[in-house]
Formats: C-alpha cells, structure tokens, sequence
C-alpha cells in the first residue's frame, strides 16, 4: 500500500519543511517513506514543491505523478500541479489564496482559509502548520503525537514560544477538517 | 494629471516603491496577486508628483508613469 | 524625468529574481543606458552563471552564456571577432572572483575593450546563498554556519583593488542600489564605461552592490539598510579609475 | 547502532564520510548536491575537520591532491559541469596512485543544462574522462541507505587501492529523504601510509608524482595500473541480482532508474512474467561476467538508464550480438515515468510471446 | 597549386586552419603541439587574424566559444592534460551547438606522464570526457598530409552540424615532418548563420545558449542533438580499407599504429598471408558496419594501439563475440617497435594455421 | 663562510638546467635555508609544471607534484593536514600567474600559512619559450614573434602588487640572483618568509628573476646583464610587505 | 627500399636543423621523407637526436630503431644512440669530442675532427655543416646542390656570410670524406 | 691552504664564477668534459682566497671550497 502526499507553495511558505515533516513522521510509525523537493532555480521566485510517499514496502520511485493528496497554498501552485492529483484524490486549498478552484472535477476537494486563520495566531509563517493540521485529519496513518514528535525531528533549533505557536496552529488545522 | 500604472503581476511587493515615495502615496495592497504575493497601489494619483523616484527604485519595472505635462510637451515639439 | 515608461529593451518576462533583488534594478540601469545610447542593435552581452544567468530572458538584444566564471574570456573571443560592438559582461561575485578570477585578471591585463557589470550581493545566490569571496567577516552563509572567520579564509576580495594596478585597466567605479540618488549615480559609471568601451580605450568595469534579501536573511528595505551602514564600509563607492 | 534520520543522499554521504574517518572535504557549490558542502561546513569543526569552500572545482581537487597526498582520507563533491573540471585532477590522482573518494551528483547536460536528475555522466565515469589509461572504480546506489553504505566502502576501496574512488548518484538521490542508519566504519583493514608525504624523518624522501620522464619508468606505472586494475575487476566488482535466476527478460538499470525497476518487476512477476533486475553496484568494474552468464536462460535484455544509451554499451559488451537489448532511455533531464516502462516492457513482452 | 615543403604535422594543422579560412586561434602551449600556437602566433598576423595566447586552457576554450558565437570560425588546440581541462568548455559548445576545430596532440598519461606519442585519450574523445549526452566528431590522420587535408574537413563539418570537431593525433603526428601540399579550402556549401551574434539590427535576438530551464526544453535539445548524432553517423563515417577485400586476418588501427601496420601488410602479403588494414578516419562516428562487414570473410582480428585498450571496445561492439579478437598495445608512451607487431602476427598466424 | 660545501639537502644528480639558468641557484638557496633552519625532516615542497617540475630529483626532502598551475591549492592541502610542516611551494611565472592565478590569489586571500617560492623567468622555459604573464614589453618569444606588444596582450604581471593588497599576506619581497651579493640578500628572503611561516603567521611569497639564458637567448653572463640593466626596471628588488 | 639517418648531440649543436635539411633534400629528390625530431624536456639541457627516413614508397613508421647510418656529435650521444645503428651501418664521429669509439664493433667507422674544423672556419657553430658534408659524401641519393638547395629551404633568414660559412664547411666536410 | 674542488660534470660552463672570482682565479677549461662542455678550473689554488663567491654564484653546485684554517678552527671547537 502507498500513499503519496505532495505540497506546493511559493517560495516563502514553508513548504519544504511541511513535507519533511509528514516524511518524519511517516518514518516514526515505521512506515517507509521518501520525500522529494523541488530544488535549484525552481525555487527562485516561482513556486515550490515537495512529495511525500508512504508505503508498507520498499519504494521503487519517489517520484509522485499521480497523487493521493495534494495541499496547495497558493493559486499558482494550484494550476501547476493539479494535474499531479490522481482523479479521486484529495485536493486541499488554501482559501486565502485560492480563488478559483477546479471545476467539474472528480477530486474531493477541501478548502480551509489558512493564511487568515495563521495571521489571527499571530503570524502568516504559521500558515503551513495550519494546513499540516487539515491533512493530518485525513490521514489516519499518522497520529497527532507522531507529527508532533516529527515537528521537534524538524525544527532543532527553535525558540519555545514559535513551538507553541506551530502546535496551535496545527491544532486550529485539524479542528477546522473536523468541523 | 498623472498616471500611476502598477502592474500588479509583475509586482513582487518588496515596498522599495513605497519607502522612496516623497508623497508617501504608495501602499501595500491588501489581497495578494496570482503569485501570492501582496503589491504596490496608488493612493492617489492626484497626489503623485510625477517625480518617478519609484520608477526608479523598482526592481521589477512594475511601474509605469504618465504625466499629462510631459506627454502634451512632447506631442508639441 | 517626469515620466517613466519601460525601455523597450526589457522584455516583458517577469523576473525569476526575488522581491527587492538588486539584480532587476540593475538589469534595468543596463538597458536604459543601453537604449538611450541608441546601441541596442550593437551590444553583445554574455551572462554568469549565476542568479543573472537567465538575463536574456529580460534584456533585449544579443548575448551569449558563459561558463561559470569565464564570461571574460567570452567576451574577449567576441569582441576580437566583432570589435565595433558593444560587448560586456554581467557577472556575479562568485563567477568573477572566485571561479573565474584568472579569466578576470587576464582580460582585464590585456586591456580587452570590454566592460564588466560586477553584481556583488556578497553571498552565492544561485547556488542557495554560499560564502563568496565578498562575503563580509563573520557573515553567516550555509558555508559558514558558525559566521566567515577571516583567519580561516580569509577577507572580502576587493575587485577593483585588485585590478586598479593593471595599466590597460581604463575605468573602475562601484556604486550601490540604495536609493533613487545612488541608482542614477551607478547608473552614470554605467554610462562612462560603455562610452569609454566605445571609444576604444580598454578594459572597464562597474562593481554594484546589489542586495540579496533572501540570502542575506533580511526584508528589502532592511537589506538597502545594510548596505549602507555596513557594506559600503568594506566596499567604498566611487569612481577608482578613469583614465 | 546510530539513531534512524531522515536524511537526503547528499547528506548521507557527508556523514558516512565523517563515519568514516574523512576529515578533510573541499568542495565548489553546485545544485543539486549543496548539501554536502552545507553539511561538512556545520559538521566538519564539529570533528576538528576542515571544510574549506574552494575558489572553483580546480581548487577543490587539487586540495584533494595534496591532503591525500599526507596520507589522510579525503572528499570532494560536485556535479556534472563541476566534474567535467575536476578530470585534470582526477587523471593525476589515478598517475599519483593516491586515494580519493569524488561525488558526482549527476544533473542533465550537455553544457550548463539544468539541474533536473540525469545518468548521463556514465561514459566519463567509467571510462574516465580524463587522459590516459585510468580508471576509477566507480559505486553506484540506489538508496539513501546504500548512498551512505557505499560511501564507507569508496574510503576502503580508495586506501586499498590507492585511486580515486568516484560515487555516481543522480540529482534525485542526492535530493530526496529516506530513513537511514549510519554507524561509523568499522575498520577491518590497516593501511600501508608509508608512501605518505609527512616530512622524512627517520626515512628516505616521499614524492607524490605522475611525471617519470624516464623511458620505462611511465609504462611501469601503466603496467602497475593495469595489472591493478584487472585484480580489482576480479575482486571488486558487485551487482545485485533480483529475480534474474529464472528470468526470461532482465532489465539492467542502476542508481533511481534500478529502484524504480524493482517496483514494476514484483508487479509484472505477480502477471506471471519472468522479469528480473540486474542491477550493477559498481559501475567499474563492469559485472560482464554476471550478466553475461544470465544469457544462459534470459531471452531478452531491456536497459533502462536516464541517458541517451551509455549503459548499454556494456551491456552490449557483455552480451555480444546474441540476445535482443532494449533500450529505453530519458535525455536532457526529463522525468521517467515508471509507467513508461511499463509500456516498454509490455510492447517487448508482447513481441517476446509472438515469437515463442 | 600550393607548393610543397616539409612540415610537422601541427604546422600542418595551423596552416591548413587557415587555408580553411580560420582567422581565430586561441591556445595555451603545452608540448607536444607548441609549434601550432608558435605557428599561428607568427601567421595570423600575416592574414590579419587573431591569435591569443590565452591565459590557460579553459581561458582558451571559452574565447573559442565567444568566437564561435559570432559565426566565424575558431581553433584550440592543446594536448592531453590540457584538453582533460577543456571539457566542460566541450560540453558547452555541444549544448550551444557552436562548431569549433579542437586538436588534441595526445601524449602519455595519466597525470602529468610524459610528453612521448600517446592515444590514450581514445575514449575522452569519442565517448565525450565531459558532462552530458553529446558527442563531437572525432578525426584520426595517419600523415601530415591528411592532417591538413582532415582538418580542412574539420572546419566543413564543424560548420556544417554546428557541432565541436575534434582530431586525434598521437604526439608523434604533431612532431614528425612529411611533405605536404596545403591547398586553400575550396567551399563547396554554403553555411547558414543566422544564429551568430553580431548585434540585432534587424532580426530578433540571438542567444548562444546550453541551460534551458523549461521542463521539455533540455529534453528537446537533447533529442535534436540525438537525431543529429545519427545523421552523422550516416552520412559522415569514414574509413580506409587496405585490402581487407580477400583478408582473413585484419588489424585495426589508427594513426601512426596504422601506417606501421600498412607497411607490415605489405610484407605480409608478399610471404602469402592474407592480411589487411581496416583504418578509421572518423573515430566518431565509429565505422561499425564497414568493419562488421568484414566478419563475412575475416577470420580473426588484430587491434593495435598506443594505449591499455581503449580502440578495441569499440571493435567488440562491432564485432559481438563471433571472432577472436587479439590485442597488442603499448602503454605509458612506450614507442611500439615494427617487429613487435610482426611478432604478434606471427603468432596469430600460427595459431590460426593450427585451426585451419 | 670561508668553507663551502654542498648542503646535504641537496642530491647529487646533475640537474637537467640548461647552463647558467636561474633555477639551480634559487634550488641552492631553499636547500641552503632549510638546512640552515634544521628544517629538512619537516618541509614539504610542492613542484610546479615548468622547468623545475623534477624539483624533487635535486631537494633531499618530502615533495609533491601539482597539476600545472595548482601548486598553492596542493600546498594548502598538505598544510592543512599537516599545520607544523613547513610547507612550500616553487612556482614558475606561467605556473604562478597564468594559468594558477585564482589559487595563487585565493590561497593568498586566505593567508593560507605556506611559502611561495616564485621563479620568474619572464618566459616559458619548459614548453620552449613561449610568452608568460611577465614577458616585458617588446620581447621577443616563440609567441610573441614581434615582439610582445601590450596593447594587444598586455603589460607584465606583477604577483607582488597584485596580492600587496590581501590582509593576510604578510611577507612579500623579490630578489635578483646576479651576483653573489644580491644572492645572500635573496637567500634572506627565502629565511625570512620561511620563519614567518613557522611563526604562523601567513601567506608569504618570494619572487626571484631567475634567469633564462636559453630563452632569453642570451649568455649567462650577459642575461645576468640584463637583469640589472632591465627587468630590474619593471620588477625592483626588496621587501614589499611584512607584518 | 628504406634509408635511415640518425643525427645526434648536444642541445646547441644544430641537430635538428641538420636534419631538417636532410629530410628537405630527400624531398628535393622526389624521394619519400619523414623527419622525426626528439622534443620536449629531453632536449633541455641533454643529449638531442632526430631520424631521417628515405624510402621510395610509402613510409609506414617514421621510427628509426635500425639506422643505417649514425652521425655523432658527442661522446653522451654516442654511448645514447649507438644501440639505434644497424650491425653493419655507417657510424660518423665527431672525433673532435669523442674520444672512445666502439671497440669489436662491426660498424662501419668513420671519423673526423668536426669541431676543429669548423673552429678553424671561424665558428664552431657550422660543425654540423660539416659533418653533413662528411655524410652527403657517403649518401648517393642526395646531390650536393640538392642538399645546397635544401640548405635555402631550412635557412630561410640567414645573412650572406652565414650562408657562405656553412657551405664552406659542408665542402670542407665532403672533402674530408674523400680524403 | 685552500682546496679549490670544480666537479667537471656538474659544471655547464656558465661561466658565472669566472665572472665574480675577485682574485681571477677561474677560466674556462680547453676540453670539454663529457656531456661536451668547456667546464671551470681552478687557475691556482695558492691565490684563492676562500671567499666562496663562485659558490654563492655556481648554478649547478659543482664548487666546493675546504679552507684550512676552517676546518681546523672547526675540529678545534
Ligand atoms: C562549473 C560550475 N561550478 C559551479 C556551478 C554552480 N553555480 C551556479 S551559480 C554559482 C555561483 C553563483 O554566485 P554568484 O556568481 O555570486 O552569483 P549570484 O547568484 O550571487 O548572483 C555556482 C557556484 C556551475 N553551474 N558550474
Ligand atoms: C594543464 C597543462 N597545461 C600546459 C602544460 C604545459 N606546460 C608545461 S610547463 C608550462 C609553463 C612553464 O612556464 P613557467 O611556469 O614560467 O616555468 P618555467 O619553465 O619558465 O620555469 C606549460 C604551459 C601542462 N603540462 N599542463
Ligand atoms: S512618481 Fe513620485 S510621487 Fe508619484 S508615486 Fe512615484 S515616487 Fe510617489
Ligand atoms: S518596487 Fe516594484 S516590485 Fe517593489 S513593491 Fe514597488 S512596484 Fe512592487
Ligand atoms: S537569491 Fe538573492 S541574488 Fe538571487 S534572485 Fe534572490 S535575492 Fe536576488
Ligand atoms: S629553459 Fe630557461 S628556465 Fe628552463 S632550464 Fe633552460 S635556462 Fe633554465
Ligand atoms: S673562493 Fe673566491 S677566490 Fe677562491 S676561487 Fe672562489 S671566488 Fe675565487
Ligand atoms: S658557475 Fe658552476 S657551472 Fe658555471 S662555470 Fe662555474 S663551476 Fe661551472
Ligand atoms: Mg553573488
Ligand atoms: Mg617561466
């Protein structure tokens, strides 16, 4: 069984740092998992990008072409890799930046206004952990406390209010996937 | 009267615009482009004095300006 | 000027560069000087590699690319091929003074008719914001983590120090992009160096320090900040040769 | 036993090499294999190491030179135009006979290209880019895993044979993250360091040289490199073999391409064909002896590398005009989709039927 | 016609270079092939040319570049440690598709070596010591002579694929004097530049460029450049057969090897041995099919070259595994004496005589 | 010294000069120093690509070879590696600056603590005689057929203005070696940039004209004539910098 | 048929340039030339050498390991290059500098004072001329005014009293071989 | 009395110490030694006066001076 995650942002939104993440935490359940980034010039300016794949057995590729999640931040990234989501995939949105989402389209799609919601925590960076949150409600492979624990693997050298600050937001994610 | 055009695509919304302005009539947009980024926008363009320090500063040539004098000056030589 | 319309010789691409760069401002001083000389049909540029690598996409008229560091020696088989054309470099700090400081030294000795545009941002851009050989002392990069320790590696390399010495080195200015004022100063040496270029008296070159923020860490109004209480300490503007 | 990371290729190298006792590292950036200078730049003092950023890829490997010359282990890294420079100094360190572990993270040419993964870097891997008749021994892996395990085995193999050892990953090895373990080398071999430059107290003057001007003295170097290097194709060439024991068509492929390969190989084996994976670990020496003893039973061959067919010329080599190879191959850095070859095989695998 | 006079094989190549039209020379010294740069330092200011002696080697390659870019046309030349630095600026003009003429006088490696007669950088030079999936045309003369008239051919192909044209010499080539007649190139074709840099006036912008960032771009490039390889590979491919029509026994050989060779055969013939002499002249493309060809009649094949067998891979993949195919080579620059190779033949001969 | 002996530093073999060149006296001098110093069993010497390529046939101590031009980056290897050696390199002028020019300025730069012995014969000696960085202006060489001309490639080079500038170089001087006098000041030098190596405390370099009879095409009682009456001009003896 | 010359001394001897002019006056002939200098390093401060081939047909191998004739300009060269004589060729020595010839050797010996000779002409730089002299005497297949007009081909900037020296010499050479 | 050494086959001729002998003392040999060079000697050992300048100069240290008093002065200590 795999299960691919890819995220896709611009440049400042953290997005990198999201993947790697969901990819350690992946590993702490003992799943195997890759996680592969856009690198180099891709970055400069544009829009940026990273997969991560789940599965039970050894990964041939870590190439994700047909996703089974997709967590967009902003509109760009939305036209760049939708195409990247399997047909019945989950398509989750930054409503903030997203505005025009897809139509006739067989994907399950969610939207979550997560820069708003980063900005009333009390500072947009933390819009990646809010869309962390939405997408970890929907993925029953790993546990709040996992990705927590995966949050410390990540950020090493962080200042103990930020830490409180990426939690809550997580924690606002989820709550607005279950509402 | 002048023109202040911002394209607000190629705006990256780096504010070296808005810290030169003398009539500090430039702002940060509120929403964001297709980019994601918030931009450059005219408060007023009764304001602008044409004297295109923004112009200068930009690092995107996102700003375009068209001052009438200038422009009737021209059209008479 | 009290209006201010896009030189034609910009394309209309938006810029690869991150919000505030140096890189766009410069691009920009380049073609109006470019354009109000009226040579867009005769200049030959030859872009780094580098953030800039891509410039032909923004400027233009004819260029070439480089490998890394060697646009001097480019620009010197194109210039000795087509001698009245308006034949520069646009490079970077790493390109010209690391890698490609041979092919610089070289160029400049001969006093190849050629002008440089130094894009110094103090850092590698392109690369993910590495130590340059301008990186400030204890200017922390992904190379230097722990800060540029200059007994291990010494100062911020001086370009036009090291070239004011050669006798067939004609012009040597640096300016900086901080405010409407410097960038129309910079903008002048821009002028001189392709004017002295056209008029065949040898080798020019005009360093600008042009913020990163993003490797530089900083919002793009702070980066011009540092520029000018820190950066111009080390690298001094000013016209240093004119011959 | 080391704690279990999340790392990507690039820095499951540098680590392996501070496992592995390197303590020297000259490096040049280039995309896509940052990391490794990033990392050794924070690791390196944690060691009491040297990291120094070298003025260009020239400077890198001639350091490179002189330290391996003191008989310390030593790395460089870079990527394909960076490597392209560095085959001067490549070419001297195999005439030097001094050992040397060179990362090659391979992005697509020709000339500045892009930084998009590519393979195409095997000719001037294997065959040495350089002058003269050289050879590096050559590793290839196919996990972050094993980008690690080999990088303690380049070090090995390096002082055993005193040459350069060259690593040869794609650019999405060096970029992606897998979990991974790496202990430190165990050291199961002591290495004669006597030829090292160390001041000559107490003995006659070491020279670290590739210039013998002497009219025998240059082809007794060769002879001594070649007979070297036939001992090492003899002892040291590796290959992982899967599923080929009954295979009647065995895809050879190594590095991403090989992992990719083994996935669809466990789908086309539960469809009931006989498909198996070839895939060399060390890509010089050349397993031709493994594969060619394949063609015992195997029917057909389909090579699978991210080039325009490099590869295949060993394949080629080993196999002689006897079986069908086929190709399929990805340039200029575009992405291969495993569904592609999937095509490719069922399209060979049809024609195979037809023929039977 | 031109007069004849007694020249090295490098005043050969520098005069024929501009007989060819060449007016550009940019070169560093390194022996054995300073009397091209000494020539053209000399001769180029009689044609109102441009000579430069650049600064190094890659300074070198990258004004070839420079030059190259505005349409005219250009020469390096160097020799092998020299040529190992000017790989990535030979990946470059590939990329580019910028032709250029680049001789490589080859001496012993690796390394520093020697200076003494070499062909050790076989493989560098059909096989691309640089980064990437490129290849350049690679011309091997046999005398003085045709090096001027193959470097004459240089300049034609160069312009006519856009394309870097190398020629392999081994050092004895550069050094050795023959007469020689070097007549002015006389064009047949006329080439189209519209690409070249000469300012814009009048047309859109000319780039000269090998990065391309748009995700089918490089891929598009490469596959042109593939095509192209092809293409020549058909039409371009040459080779001298002296008379292997009835022979059972063929060596293959170039450069100076194969003009001993020739002479041997002779001698051969005349004692009754069928045997005969197939030289490459295009060492890329590789004349594999004339040569597999020759298995119709041939019973067995000798390889002979100045190196550890770098020729003969190419030969096998020619050949497959049907015929035995023999080797003598010399390494390290060690001069190869006439009768070693009749030694060899000698014993070929017996061997095959047993089997008859 | 009213007694003269042959340091045992040096070996017995015939050296390979041609005669009255240069190179064997400035060999003399380091072995004579490092003997002097007792620093035989601790230096490590880097050979350049040029005529004293087989340096190590004749210097009695640890050596190594470096690619043609690479000598400082090879040293700097070694030096790192091994701090207390003595490490230095002995470099021709196309070894030095032409086509090592970026490691000899980057390992200056960084006040890599290792010696730079710099043989400037204003020529190539190896490869026959071609121009070098430092051919004086005129000069006739296998390159320069007319003659160098420096507007066409320049004038000469001068390693010592070009790294005067570095902070971390600390030792710079230029010695002669035509007559006995300006030998034993030559050979002062050669212990002094040594001793400030041994004190850590950086980059330090001695040039020396050494003289090229053969190339110069002149007697070697006559190139000494030169030296003095000419090159001298354009490269003046003494110490240039020391910290 | 194939005749080979071995030319051989020290480096400010004229060796290569005699036998330019030899491979010059073969060409002159019509005969079929190659002229193989040694170069590089060797030639710094050392022993030089270079080999002269004629043949009347295609010359296969400019390698001379068999010469047919040997000219020596020093003792070093002689005890060099003495192994690339033929059992039953031609051995010239400058007897001027080599002072011990081969002993029970089945060489054909000849020897003449060149150095003197061409020091009582005025300049001992013309020795090689003399020697040619010496040599052109025992070659039937070049003409005197053949090697003459080769002597134009490889002097090509030489002053009128230059010229008149070095054919002095070579004739003072041919007389010697006469006599 | 001093012991004037020229080692004949090092010497190349250069010539150098002949040039810096206060005393005169060095010329040139008629024979050549056997790489076929002229090679310096010593006029007579009587008149040097151990300065050592020819050392200092000879590029190819074919010169060794022993001076008595040197080396008794030496054995002395
Ligand atoms: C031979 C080679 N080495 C290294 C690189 C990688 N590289 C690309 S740009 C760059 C340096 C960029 O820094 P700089 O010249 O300062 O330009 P910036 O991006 O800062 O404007 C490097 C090292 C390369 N492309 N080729
Ligand atoms: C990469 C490379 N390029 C060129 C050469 C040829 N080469 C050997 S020595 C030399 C230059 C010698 O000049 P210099 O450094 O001035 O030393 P000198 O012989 O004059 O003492 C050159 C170009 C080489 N060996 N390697
Ligand atoms: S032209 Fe001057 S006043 Fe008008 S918006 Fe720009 S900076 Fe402000
Ligand atoms: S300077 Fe240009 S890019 Fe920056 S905010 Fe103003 S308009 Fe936008
Ligand atoms: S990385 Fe720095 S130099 Fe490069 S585009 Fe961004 S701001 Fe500009
Ligand atoms: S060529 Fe010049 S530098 Fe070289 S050994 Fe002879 S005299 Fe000395
Ligand atoms: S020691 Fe002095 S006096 Fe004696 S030979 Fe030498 S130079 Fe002349
Ligand atoms: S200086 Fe030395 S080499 Fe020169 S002539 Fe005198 S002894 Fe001979
Ligand atoms: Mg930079
Ligand atoms: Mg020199």
């Amino acid at each position: 069984m795999e299960y691919d995650i890819m995220i896709a942002g611009s440049g400042g939104q953290g997005i990198l740092a999201c993947g790697k993440i969901f990819a350690y935490a992946g590993m702490n359940e003992d799943l195997q998992v890759t996680y592969y980034p856009s690198y180099g010039a891709e970055v400069r300016g544009g829009t940026t990008r990273c997969a991560v794949r789940y599965s039970d057995g050894v990964i041939g590729s870590p190439i994700v072409d047909a996703a089974d999640a997709l967590i967009v931040f902003n509109e760009p990234s939305l036209r760049k890799y939708l195409s990247y989501l399997k047909p019945n995939g989950v398509l989750i949105c930054n409503e903030s930046l997203v505005h025009k989402l897809p139509e006739n389209a067989t994907y399950k799609i969610y939207t979550i206004p997560a820069t708003e919601i980063a900005r009333e925590l009390g500072s947009e960076k933390v819009c990646n952990m809010v869309m962390s949150g939405f997408m970890l409600q929907l993925l029953p492979a790993v546990t709040k406390q996992g990705f927590l624990n995966a949050m410390d693997d990540v950020f090493t050298d962080i200042k103990p209010a930020l830490k409180q600050l990426n939690q809550s937001a997580l924690e606002k994610g989820m709550a607005y996937a279950s509402s | 009267m002048t023109e202040v055009k911002i394209n607000c695509d190629r705006c990256k919304g780096c504010g070296l615009c808005i810290v030169v302005c003398p009539k500090k009539n430039l702002k940060m947009s509120n929403d964001l482009n297709q980019f994601g980024n918030p931009y450059a926008v005219c408060i007023s363009e009764d304001e602008c004095i044409a004297c295109c320090l923004c112009t200068k500063m930009c690092p995107d040539w996102a700003i375009t300006i068209k001052d009438d004098k200038t422009v009737n000056k021209k059209q008479n030589v | 000027m009290t209006t201010y319309t896009v030189p034609e010789i910009l394309n209309e691409a938006r810029t690869h560069y991150c919000a505030g760069c140096g890189h766009g401002i410069l691009h920009r001083l380049v073609a109006e000087v470019i354009d109000e000389m009226g040579q867009r049909e005769s200049a030959i540029g030859v872009a780094p590699v580098g953030c800039a690598v891509i410039a032909y996409e923004y400027l233009n008229f004819d260029m070439s690319e480089a490998a890394h560091g060697r646009a001097p020696a480019v620009a010197t088989g194109i210039k000795r091929s087509l001698p009245d054309r308006l034949v520069f470099t646009y490079q970077g700090d790493g390109d010209l003074l690391a890698i490609g400081c041979t092919e610089l030294v070289h160029a400049a000795n001969r006093g190849e008719n050629i002008t440089i545009f130094f894009a110094n941002n103090n850092v590698y851009g392109m690369t993910g914001g590495q130590m340059a050989p301008t990186t400030l002392d204890g200017q922390k990069t992904l190379t230097t983590p722990y800060g540029r320790d200059p007994k291990d590696v010494g100062h911020p390399i001086d370009a036009i120090k090291l070239l004011q010495n050669f006798d067939n080195v004609v012009y040597l200015a640096r300016g900086i992009l901080t405010s409407p004022k410097e960038i129309m100063k910079t903008k002048r040496y821009i002028r001189q160096a392709l004017e002295i270029q056209q008029q065949g008296k040898g080798f020019s070159m005009v360093e600008v320090i042009s913020q990163c923020p993003t490797y530089w860490r900083m919002t793009p109004v702070n980066a011009l900040k540092h520029i000018e209480e820190t950066v111009i300490n080390q690298f001094p503007t000013g016209i240093f040769k004119e011959l | 036993m080391a704690k279990k990371v999340l790392l990507c290729g690039n820095e499951a190298i540098a680590e392996a090499a501070i496992q592995s006792g390197c303590r020297y590292y000259y490096g040049y950036p280039i995309t896509p294999q940052n990391e490794i200078s990033a990392y050794m730049a924070y690791r390196m003092p944690q060691v009491d190491g040297t990291f120094i950023q070298a003025e260009s890829e020239l400077a890198a490997i001639n350091m490179v030179y002189g330290t391996s010359a003191t008989g310390k282990r030593v790395m460089t890294s870079s990527s394909s135009p960076g490597i392209s420079l560095k085959q001067e100094g490549i070419s001297y360190l195999a005439g030097s006979e001094l050992p040397a572990v060179i990362i090659n993270v391979m992005r697509a040419g020709p000339g500045l290209g892009n930084i998009t993964p590519s393979q195409a870097d095997y000719f001037q891997a294997t065959r040495g880019g350089g002058h003269g008749d050289y050879r590096t021994i050559v590793l290839a892996p196919a996990s972050v895993q094993e980008s690690a395990d080999l990088t303690k085995r380049a070090f090995v193999l390096a002082d055993r044979y005193r040459m350069p050892v060259m690593m040869l990953l794609d650019g999405m090895q060096g970029q992606m993250r897998e979990p991974v373990v790496i202990d430190e080398l165990k050291e199961t071999e002591s290495f004669d360091k006597s030829w090292a430059l160390t001041g000559c107290k107490g003995r006659k003057p070491n020279i670290a040289r590739s210039l013998y001007l002497d009219v025998d003295a240059l082809p007794d170097l060769n002879e001594r490199l070649q007979k070297q290097y036939a001992d090492i194709a003899k002892r040291e060439t590796d290959v992982e073999l899967y599923k080929t024991d009954d295979a009647d068509l065995i895809i050879v492929a190594y590095g991403t391409p090989a992992r990719m390969c083994r996935t669809i190989i466990d789908k086309f084996r539960k469809q009931g064909v006989k498909l198996g994976l070839l895939r060399p670990i060390t890509l010089w020496p050349f397993p031709y002896d493994v594969l060619e003893k394949t063609a015992d039973h195997a029917q057909e061959y389909l090579v699978v590398e991210w080039s325009a067919g490099q590869l295949i010329e060993d394949v080629r080599l080993a196999l002689g005009k006897s079986k069908p190879i086929h190709f399929h191959g990805v340039i200029g850095g575009r992405l291969m989709k495993i569904s592609e070859i999937e095509t490719k095989l069922d399209s060979i695998i049809a024609n195979m039927g037809a023929r039977i």
